[in-house]
């Protein structure tokens, strides 16, 4: 099919599927077969679309103007591309998970968070192909807005305060800062296309340039840069699959991803070198590693944890922008992936180990593994991914970020990204050794007593391919070395 | 001196702002009213005081007079005064009503009722 | 008949008016008749507008006495587009008003009811097409008086006391114009505002017409709820029947901007209004106050109408504000919200209307879960609540970012923080509303609510869906905006 | 009430002749001061006045409120009719000189009629006000 | 009561300032409807008020003090008092005085132009008029009532 046609249909589809779902809410087996085909369905969608841009094309679809000059339009280049197959392939994964889940937590409502959910994906795709900062604004807030009733699902008041913490968050970074910023861009420049070598040099002073990159970067609240990270523990109150999903990849990798578009297409890093503020976001972003980091080793309850980690590991990718260096932001882009996949397994293992024994504190896990092999097997492997040890793809998207740090000599950077690792070890490999080798409190009795298998097949299929991803790094390398066409 | 000319503006306004005085600080619905009343009356008597002119007559055409007073503010203030009067009996009226659903026409004696309502709601 | 339209968008309702009064006996008759009427002037607005969009200027000489000694309708596209929203809004309440009318006002009283609703509409046409500076007083007494009336109808017994400080502020409001009107008559001798816009230069630098500028200015003021002139507003808006709220904070307050706006750019001229006198640094300090403390308020209140009804107040803040910077991408950015506003306004207010029509009151605490029995209203109130904060892909978004770019062309960078700032209040207050209706359960002691019948959600959702579609489409507003706002800026 | 004979007489008296006095300023209007507006009140007054002295009950059979009201609205009516009725004799809106072959004649025309439609709105809103007012003291004592 | 006497002041003042028409209407409204409304409406509430407290009526003082303040200092540049060279008298009225005669044929001319010049305005007025009927109608019901009078009941206070 056309370029054009498979960029609509992409985000036609889960639209589609929503209306779908919500039609079919009396019937659950068809309502979630239809989730099952729609994600399916995207996925093979946005797949048509891998070898023209891998080929280097850009393709693209303009919607329609807006306002004189803003137009709702969308192009693909390789870090969207990268991002949509990310979102979209792991949404597959984590509809089977989200039945196995929701059943099994006998959750209500379920149908109104499918349906939301749906949106949530098709506000991830057009943030992934938005062509203009504009119509990635949008996007952006229509993915805020549609994950608001996911995380305040459960209702009680322990959700709504979770709810507001992170609506709050989201809106008020985003209109606040980030809004300010894209108006200001637009006034300065005239223009809101991401382009090659971006849109600010000539146009912008560095004084304004340096404050335009702080509003942008603390405006993008996704991307859970220190002060602005709150909403992402708080969001854990939401089911696991919205967790798995949104906030280990969907949510929060449009934050970074955005942090990407913005740094390379609309700044561009050369001009960026020259701003003051680009040396004091990659330190708060440090800061931010760091800090998450040993936060996260406090945290008995494991999605906490998780949470905690997914902020530092976020820094990681801005850090990859600010360091300037075409291989860093390349790092950057690699790590989106890799942590999508190390993350997600390890959201699905807590999940599993929800649904199975209604644990979720740390020190409740002891001898585990033998209960739950596959799960807690599933997730050493997302640990090592997330860590970035071998043989596990993580290994890979840090490696260019240390070859981007030495590239454009911030030594320091190269300690924090080594310090951050081993608090990495720190914090993620406890729970396993808990798990395996210490005694479990009610002894041996029981034997293997898994989550059900919705739960385990998914899980065990994206630590596989975490593990794969170890080996498919080059070609991934290869797709986003074409963010800068020489 | 010439601001001699003047004079019977500032009658005007003095009386102007007797009215206007009322309105705001009266208690009392219908001295409200009758305050407003004064306040536009005030008003009118200022247009009709620039209509005058010096020699003129009464605005209806008689053989072999050519200076009359000014026909137009005649006219407004005409309109204006059916204005007043309209708002009065609107004004009254809400009043009657108030005072059947309060007993009262005293501005801080409803307001007090109405706070009691909204401690007892 | 196309040459009379002018006149007809006026003659329409009024002669509706005392028509409606032989159908005292047919309440429903007379619901039919007023809607039919109000659907014709809307299609007479669209036509004038029409006319008047390459930049044409119709003038209309009453009695055949041609301007300045008659009395002259004029229609740019300035007043044009005013007049489409007016008569837009009152066309798309009238199917809403019967079951909520039919609820809210005795049987007997109902054909009255439309009969001053019919004046209410007259006299704010008249307002928005009159070349007349005393014509602009009449009709504003006309609207005024048939308001009073409507707000009076309210259940409440607070309605009769709310009505009767609108009508105290709102004759004080209309006597300071006369007093203005006279000055002006008294330096110029005409009454016909272009005439004005001629003539006025000549004396310009005197203390009369000064205190003419002051008179008008404060006036206006009163009748557009500029803060702190706008105690009047928030209880009106309150305890008047549903219908009434919709129509009166979609039309009064912005036919008083419109108001506004003539005297200060076309007939006083803008470099004598923002030049001679400094009119933007009065206007500006009051519209950022006027959108922060009515929008903290607003976070405080416990009824939802109450709370809306603040929400105004805030909303001709921001009218204000574009206003106030002089220029002509604030101007567009007004009178976008002019248009913007109505239609958001009036959604959430209709949406309101259904729930007082279904549970009898918008109390918070009596509105809580409630989205499970009216989904439909409540997704409506929704929409109009995100267009109110000013999200994207929502009308309000448009003026917002119009808003903001005028702000940062005049170079008020701080401006523009404060604006996004409060759109969060927004964010607080409609939040609050959500969080209720949506996530806290239904008291098991709560009466069985359903949802609210087709005719009142109907112009609801027309509405709700009209403020997306023109977050999506700007192209006809944004156009008609900016022409308006050019004309402007070019005086009379 | 048990009102006076004096005061019944009197007014049986008076009454017509303030009608009268109406009327000479209703259609006298165009060459001394007074017009419709004037008219109107005068009329209203004494009506109000056969109020004060046979009661209302007396005056609504007489003058019923329906009635009132309608006139009301026929007094706009006429008035705005006069000015569509210009529309359709080829004039704008109120432009009398159209009504008639001669500018002068329509002109009178029209005035003396418009002034007629209001006389006949003011008298019957001051009577239906009156009326209004006053039936309100009824319905409150009952 | 003082009301009448206010208005019949100001109706004599008209006649002294040549405004013949409006003295007329001052007389009929303010001393015949005005205060036979006022009566009403004090027949149905109550005619004593209390005393009230002086903290309340100091901004009130204020503002009419400003408020005078302008319109005194507005007055500084008027023409004086009755001066045939005011602006007033020289632009739009100068026709209705020499030419209304034999444009309209009627000898009152502040009949021609209330009632043709001006004609709509003059249909605002009746209008507006007749929206106070529509609208007291609203408030206060038709007065229609056939029901046997009974002693007033006492309103709790």
């Amino acid at each position: 099919m056309s370029a054009e046609m498979a960029i609509a249909l992409g985000l036609a589809i889960p639209l589609f599927g929503m209306a779908l779902m919500l039609l079919f809410g009396r019937w659950p087996n068809l309502r979630d077969t239809v989730m099952v085909l729609t994600a399916a369905g995207m996925f093979t969608t946005v797949l048509q679309l891998l070898p023209r841009v891998a080929a280097g094309e850009r393709p693209s679809l303009h919607l329609f103007e807006m306002m004189p000059g803003l137009s709702i339009a969308f192009e693909v280049e390789p870090l969207g591309m990268v991002f949509a197959m990310v979102a979209s392939g792991l949404w597959i994964v984590t509809s089977l998970y989200a039945i196995g889940y929701m059943r099994g937590a006998k959750e209500k409502n379920q149908t109104r968070f499918y349906a939301f959910f749906a949106i949530a994906l098709f506000s991830a795709l057009g943030i992934a192909f938005a062509q203009n900062m504009f119509t990635l604004f949008v996007f952006y807030e229509i993915l805020s807005l549609s994950t608001y009733p996911l995380v305040a699902h459960k209702g009680n008041e322990e959700a709504k305060r979770g709810a507001r913490v992170y609506i709050g968050l989201l809106l008020g970074t985003s209109i606040g800062f980030m809004l300010l910023a894209i108006i200001g861009t637009w006034w300065l420049t005239g223009t809101l296309d991401f382009t090659d070598g971006g849109i600010m040099a000539g146009h912008v002073g560095h004084g304004m340039g340096a404050v335009l990159l702080v509003l942008y970067m603390f405006g993008i609240g996704k991307a859970a840069l220190m002060p602005f990270h709150r909403w992402l523990p708080s969001a854990m109150v939401a089911p696991t699959p919205v967790s798995a999903l949104l906030h280990a990849v969907a949510v929060v990798k449009a934050g970074v991803f955005t942090v990407l578009k913005v740094s390379v297409y609309l700044f561009g890093l050369d001009y960026m070198k020259e701003l003051v503020t680009t040396d004091w976001i990659m330190y708060v972003a440090a800061f931010t590693m760091i800090a998450a980091s040993l936060v996260a080793i406090q945290q008995d309850n494991l999605k906490a944890r998780l949470a905690y980690s997914t902020v530092s590991q976020l820094s990681y990718i801005v850090l990859g922008a600010m360091l300037v260096s075409q291989i860093s932001a390349i790092g950057g882009g690699m790590h989106i992936v890799m942590h999508a996949f190390g993350k997600i397994t390890l959201f699905f293992c807590a999940g599993a180990i929800y649904v199975a024994t209604k644990k979720t504190e740390i020190s409740q896990m002891d001898g585990l593994g033998r209960r739950m092999p596959f799960t807690m097997g599933a997730f050493l492997l997302g640990a090592l991914c997330v860590i970035g040890a071998p043989p596990m793809g993580g290994l890979w998207s840090k490696w260019h970020l240390i070859l981007g740090a030495l590239d454009s000599g911030q030594q320091l950077m190269i300690a924090v990204f080594l310090i951050s690792t081993l608090l990495n070890v720190a914090y993620l490999i406890p729970p396993v050794i808990r798990a395996f080798l210490r005694p479990p409190k009610d002894g041996y009795k029981g034997g293997i007593k898994e989550a059900p298998l919705l739960c385990v097949v998914p899980l065990s299929f994206t630590a596989l391919a975490a593990f794969a991803m170890f080996f498919l790094a080059g070609p991934l390398r290869g797709l986003l070395g074409g963010m800068f066409p020489t | 001196m010439e601001w001699l000319g003047l004079y019977n503006y500032w009658v005007v306004v003095v009386l102007m702002m007797a009215g206007f005085y009322v309105v705001i600080a009266q208690g009392n619905l219908i001295k409200k009213i009758v305050g407003l009343n004064i306040f536009q009356t005030s008003v009118f008597i200022f247009y009709i005081s620039l209509s005058k002119l010096e020699g003129g007559t009464a605005p209806i055409y008689v053989e072999g007079i050519t200076a009359y007073s000014n026909p137009l503010p005649h006219v407004l203030i005409l309109t204006a005064i059916v204005v007043g009067v309209a708002l009065t009996a609107v004004g009254l009226a809400l009043a009657v009503r108030i005072h059947e659903a309060y007993g009262s026409i005293e501005e801080d004696e409803i307001q007090a009722q109405d706070e009691e309502d909204a401690r007892n709601a | 008949m196309i040459e009379h339209l002018p006149a007809l968008q006026v003659v329409l309702p009024l002669l509706a008016a005392p028509l409606i009064l032989f159908l005292v006996r047919w309440p429903t008759l007379a619901w039919a008749f007023t809607t039919a009427v109000a659907w014709a002037t809307f299609l007479v607005a669209a036509l004038l507008l029409e006319q008047v969009w390459g930049g044409a200027v119709i003038s209309y000489a009453h009695g055949g006495w041609e301007p300045p000694w008659g009395i002259e309708y004029r229609v740019d596209t300035v007043n044009a587009f005013v007049l489409l929203i007016i008569a837009g809004i009152s066309a798309i309440v009238m199917p809403f008003a019967r079951d909520s009318v039919e609820q809210e006002v005795a049987p007997d009283r109902i054909a009255w009811f439309y009969s001053a609703f019919l004046l209410a509409n007259a006299g704010l046409l008249g307002i928005a097409i009159t070349g007349d500076a005393f014509n602009i007083f009449v009709f504003f007494e006309i609207s005024a008086i048939a308001s009073y009336a409507l707000i009076a109808m309210g259940r409440d017994r607070r309605a009769l006391l709310s009505s009767f400080n609108y009508l105290i502020m709102g004759t004080i409001g209309t006597t300071f114009l006369l007093i203005g009107i006279g000055f002006m008559y008294m330096m110029t001798g005409t009454l016909n505002l272009a005439d004005l816009a001629e003539r006025l230069p000549e004396v310009r630098d005197t203390t009369t017409i000064r205190a003419a500028f002051a008179f008008i200015a404060v006036g206006v003021s009163l009748k557009l709820a500029l803060f702190p002139l706008h105690l009047w507003l928030p209880n009106a808006y309150t305890y008047a029947p549903s219908m009434v709220t919709v129509f009166l904070s979609a039309t009064a307050t912005k036919v008083a901007i419109y108001v506004l706006l003539r005297f200060f750019y076309s007939v006083f001229g803008a470099e004598f209004s923002f030049g001679e006198l400094p009119m933007d640094h009065v206007l500006m300090p009051l519209a950022l106050l006027g959108i922060l403390l009515p929008s903290i308020v607003a976070i405080f209140q416990d009824d939802v109408k109450r709370m809306l009804a603040y929400s105004s107040v805030a909303q001709v803040g921001y009218i204000i504000l574009g206003i106030s910077f002089a220029t002509t991408l604030g101007l567009t950015a007004s009178m976008l919200h002019l248009f913007n506003h109505a239609i958001t306004k009036a959604a959430l207010f209709m949406a309101l209307g259904a729930i007082v029509y279904q549970i009898g009151g918008t109390q918070l605490n009596r509105m809580a879960g409630i989205a499970r029995d009216m989904p439909w209203t409540m997704a409506a109130f929704v929409i109009g609540g995100l267009s109110l904060i000013g999200v994207p892909l929502t009308a309000g978004f448009i003026t917002k970012w119009y808003l903001l770019l005028a702000a940062l062309d005049s170079g008020y960078w701080p401006i523009a923080v404060f604006l996004l700032a409060t759109s969060l209040l927004a964010v607080i207050y409609i939040w609050r509303v959500v969080e209720v209706a949506y996530f806290r359960e239904r008291p098991a002691d709560a009466p069985v609510v359903r949802e609210a019948p087709l005719a009142l959600l109907l112009p609801t959702w027309t509405l709700a869906l009209a403020s997306i579609l023109f977050g999506i489409y700007t192209a006809l507003p944004v156009a008609a905006a900016s022409r308006a706002a050019a004309i402007l800026m070019g005086g009379y | 009430m048990s009102p006076h004979i004096v005061l019944r007489v009197g007014a049986k008296v008076l009454i017509p002749v303030i009608l009268l006095f109406a009327l000479y300023i209703q259609f006298h209007g165009e060459y001394s001061p007074g017009g419709g507006f004037q008219a109107g009140i005068i009329f209203a007054a004494a009506i109000v006045l056969y109020t004060l002295i046979f009661g209302l009950d007396a005056v609504q059979r007489a003058v019923p409120p329906v009635a009132v009201h309608l006139l009301s609205a026929v007094g706009a009516l006429l008035y705005i009719g006069v000015g569509v009725w210009a529309m359709f004799a080829g004039g704008n809106f109120l432009e009398y000189k159209v009504l008639a072959a001669d500018p002068h004649t329509g002109e009178t025309a029209g005035i003396i009629l418009i002034e007629l439609g209001v006389g006949i709105t003011v008298a019957a809103v001051v009577i239906s006000l009156f009326y209004s007012f006053a039936g309100r003291t009824r319905e409150q004592e009952n | 009561m003082l009301m009448g006497i206010f208005s019949l002041l100001a109706a004599s003042l008209y006649v002294l300032l040549d405004a013949v028409d409006v003295a007329l209407t001052e007389a009929a409204v303010g001393a015949g409807v005005s205060i036979i409304l006022m009566l009403g409406a004090l027949v149905l509430t109550t005619s004593e008020e209390k005393v009230h407290d002086a903290k309340h009526n100091l901004l009130a003082l204020v503002v009419v003090l400003i408020t005078g303040g302008a319109l005194i200092y507005g007055t500084m540049d008027m023409p004086n008092f009755a001066d045939p060279q005011a602006p007033a008298h020289q632009h739009v009225a100068p026709r209705y005085v020499q030419d209304s005669v034999d444009e309209i044929g009627i000898p009152n001319m502040v009949t021609s132009v209330l009632a043709s010049y001006r004609g709509l305005d003059t249909l605002g007025e009746v209008l507006v008029i007749f929206s106070a009927g529509v609208a007291v109608l609203l408030l206060l019901g038709a007065g229609t009532y056939r029901r046997r009078p009974r002693p007033p009941r006492k309103r709790l206070k």
